[in-house]
């Protein structure tokens, strides 16, 4: 098993943190899901959902249709089926659980999905030099996806 | 390109007025000329321009090849049969090498 | 040293980037461009719907081997056949792909090759006939996008 | 847990999206070869295989693809294979042979032998894949030197030798020598996560084969068809050429051709598709 954080910062205690992080960045290594949740934003800077839906789509990015089909990404060919389908995905998670996903899965569902950690260093071995140490989204491009994903509503 | 080389099918006989279905390929990469190399630098182009096939010295079909033709390029057409005798297929590279092959039909 | 993401590119034996048919990150013709090729492959005659049909797969596994066909009706005589059939595609770099000639000793005027598409586009087809005839056919294929985002 | 009721009732659903929808699962359809080879590409799981049946990746490919693969005309990998026949008969080395020399015609003294590698090669204390023993072939008995990786026609003659074997089910010994550790070993590769994307062969070709990655429509990852003619590269592609593209696109370093860490993934691969005809040349995405 690779590098599973031990969860043990209680919701008080993340919430004591917010004025420290109202004004930066939480680093990928301070990220601490609770619950199976992230109550506060990554950045302080509330998500744009125009970026975030184009960050969805990226290949280079968050590439997230190779694994999951959304309805409002008509306009894009060929949706994946690796994981759920997205539409309604707001109806079932809270803002809060959305970020917690994209930021690191593995400490919602468990070690064995396939979907990575977007903001997180929990990643496989033998990472590509120029990568280590590096989260595939910035915390702002998690921010936006997840603004993107509350508005995913049946 | 060195390592070019055709391969062609055509049946061994046929009767007079049939329509027979011919297929060939050639290994070649068909280089478009529209993409870069690591360095940016544009990768020449080198195809496959011209194909040819004639029948007893007579034209049967030809084609004009551009650069959106897939590497290894494959070529189906049909020829009617009158007489017995030689297909002759030409092939006409950018670096002007030319590539031939031919096959003898017989009549039934 | 700092690998970059080209140089680590570089060390995979020139799977990424040196094998594919087109650069990914360049101008593509368009519908315009394409009737602009068809005009001059028809000789300024308006195309029109024939008994010309073009046949290739509603979705290309991969866009740089995807197969095409065409066939046009015709008595294929010395006094009526079919010239030639070219091949275009709007969404190339260039619109042009392959121009098949026929002679009556062609039989059909029928062919088969396998082309490079860009992206998802339409292909369009032309014949020409000895008697000054001009047909189009189009059909849209899409070309698949692969998983690993690379 | 309660968020897997989530998951689960969303999974349900999959598939009724509209933004062109995509038939998953193996096709269900024979491979016949010329329309003379009956080609085994489904088959019952050796003993211990996380999967039930061995499914060939021919089965995931569109119909124009598999049809390439059925006609051994229309096959681009043929030409490769026809520069492999070549390649098996020209004379290189000190010693004045080629590889006809001493194994005469290919396909008799070849016929089936592609099916079993790789091998236990006592030698060097290690298993050997048919490119590996062809070098040790062009050492120790041409005196010609060994071809580097995908290069000087090994990519050819690989497919030339495995050709013969066209139809054979793949069948390697793992009780020779120490092949049982490097099997174990290839395993161990074959589960661990690499890269920042995080992700191990299994997490596509077990745990996802038969969905679609984009448009990708993934298979088992056998590798009972490589060389490969792959219509992307346009070109024959080989096994560990594949291995290290596969880690690559998980944005993780890659280990070196015919490394040990490679040889044993492919000991390991080879067996997950035990019983599978050879196909060389394959025609993939």
């Amino acid at each position: 098993m690779i590098g599973r954080r031990i969860l043990t910062a209680s919701l008080a205690c993340a919430a004591t943190f917010s004025v420290a992080f109202a004004s930066g960045t939480v680093a990928p290594d301070k990220v601490e899901i609770v619950d199976g949740a992230l109550e506060l934003s990554l950045t302080g800077t509330p998500g744009d959902p125009v970026e975030g839906r184009k960050t969805f789509a990226n290949r280079k990015l968050g590439n997230c249709l190779a694994c999951h089909a959304i309805s409002d990404q008509k306009e894009q060919l060929f949706h994946g089926e690796v994981g759920p389908e997205l539409d309604g995905v707001a109806d079932r998670w809270s803002e809060a659980e959305l970020r917690a996903i994209v930021v690191n899965s593995k400490e919602l569902f468990s070690e064995e999905t396939v979907m990575p950690g977007f903001y997180s260093l929990d990643v496989g071995v033998n990472v590509r030099k120029d990568l280590i140490g590096k989260t595939i989204l910035t915390a702002q491009q998690v921010e936006d996806i997840v603004a993107y994903l509350t508005t995913i509503k049946e | 390109m060195a390592n070019a080389k055709p391969r062609v099918k055509v049946p061994k006989s046929a009767s007079a007025g049939d329509i027979i279905t011919i297929k060939t390929l050639i290994s070649h990469k068909m280089e478009s000329g529209q993409r870069k190399d690591k360095e940016g630098n544009v990768i020449p182009r080198s195809i496959i321009n011209k194909f040819e096939c004639s029948f007893n010295g007579q034209p049967v079909f030809s084609c004009d090849i551009d650069p959106a033709v897939s590497a290894n390029p494959y070529l189906e057409f049909t020829a009617k049969v009158t007489e017995a005798g030689t297909f002759t297929f030409k092939w006409t590279d950018d670096d002007g090498s030319i590539y031939e092959q031919s096959k003898d039909i017989a009549l039934k | 040293m700092k690998l970059s993401r080209r140089s680590v590119l570089s060390l995979s034996s020139g799977a990424a980037l040196a094998l594919v048919g087109f650069n990914s990150k360049q101008a593509f013709a368009n519908a315009e461009d394409t009737m602009k090729a068809v005009m001059e492959f028809a000789g300024g005659v308006e195309p029109a719907d024939g008994p010309l049909s073009l046949d290739a797969p509603e979705i290309a596994e991969n866009g740089n081997t995807v197969p095409v066909s065409v066939s046009v009706e015709s008595p294929m005589t010395e006094d009526d056949y079919v010239q030639s059939v070219a091949i275009f595609a709007e969404g190339n770099p260039s619109p042009d792909v392959i121009t098949f000639n026929f002679t009556p000793m062609s039989g059909e005027a029928s062919a088969t090759t396998r082309m490079r598409l860009a992206k998802t586009q339409n292909v369009v087809a032309v014949a020409k006939t000895s008697t000054g005839a001009v047909f189009m056919d189009k059909k849209e294929v899409k070309v698949t996008i692969g998983g690993c985002g690379g | 847990m309660k968020k897997f009721g989530k998951v689960g009732a969303v999974l349900v659903t999959l598939g009724a999206l509209s933004a062109v929808a995509l038939a998953g699962g193996p096709v269900d359809q024979q491979l016949v070869i010329d329309g003379e080879i009956e080609m085994i590409t489904r088959t019952e799981a050796p003993d211990g295989h996380p999967l039930d049946e061995v499914i060939s990746g021919w089965h995931y490919r569109t119909g124009e693809t598999r049809a390439l693969e059925a006609d051994t005309f229309e096959n681009p990998g043929m030409l490769f294979v026809e520069q492999g026949e070549a390649a098996w008969n020209k004379i290189e080395g000190t010693e004045g042979k080629s590889c006809a020399s001493c194994h005469g015609d290919a396909s008799e003294s070849m016929a089936g032998i592609g099916a079993q590698y790789p091998k236990w090669d006592a030698d060097s204390g290690k298993p050997i894949n048919v490119e590996l023993q062809i070098n040790k072939c062009r050492t120790e008995n041409m005196g010609a030197e060994p071809l580097p990786f995908d290069k000087g026609g090994q990519k050819e003659l690989t497919a030339y030798i495995k050709h013969q074997s066209l139809g054979t089910p793949v069948s390697i010994d793992l009780d020779a020598g120490d092949m049982q550790s490097w099997w174990k070993k290839g395993e161990e590769v074959y589960y661990t996560r690499t890269g920042q994307l995080n992700l191990s062969c299994a997490s596509c070709h077990e745990q996802n084969n038969g969905n679609y990655i984009r448009a990708d429509h993934l298979s088992q990852g056998n590798i009972n068809g490589f060389p490969t003619y792959r219509l992307k590269q346009g070109a024959l592609v080989s096994v560990h050429n594949r291995f290290r593209g596969c880690i690559r696109d998980t944005r993780a370093e890659f280990p070196a051709a015919f490394s040990d860490e490679l040889m044993a993934l492919e000991v390991y691969v080879t067996w997950r598709g035990s019983g599978l005809s050879v196909e060389t040349p394959g025609v993939r995405q």
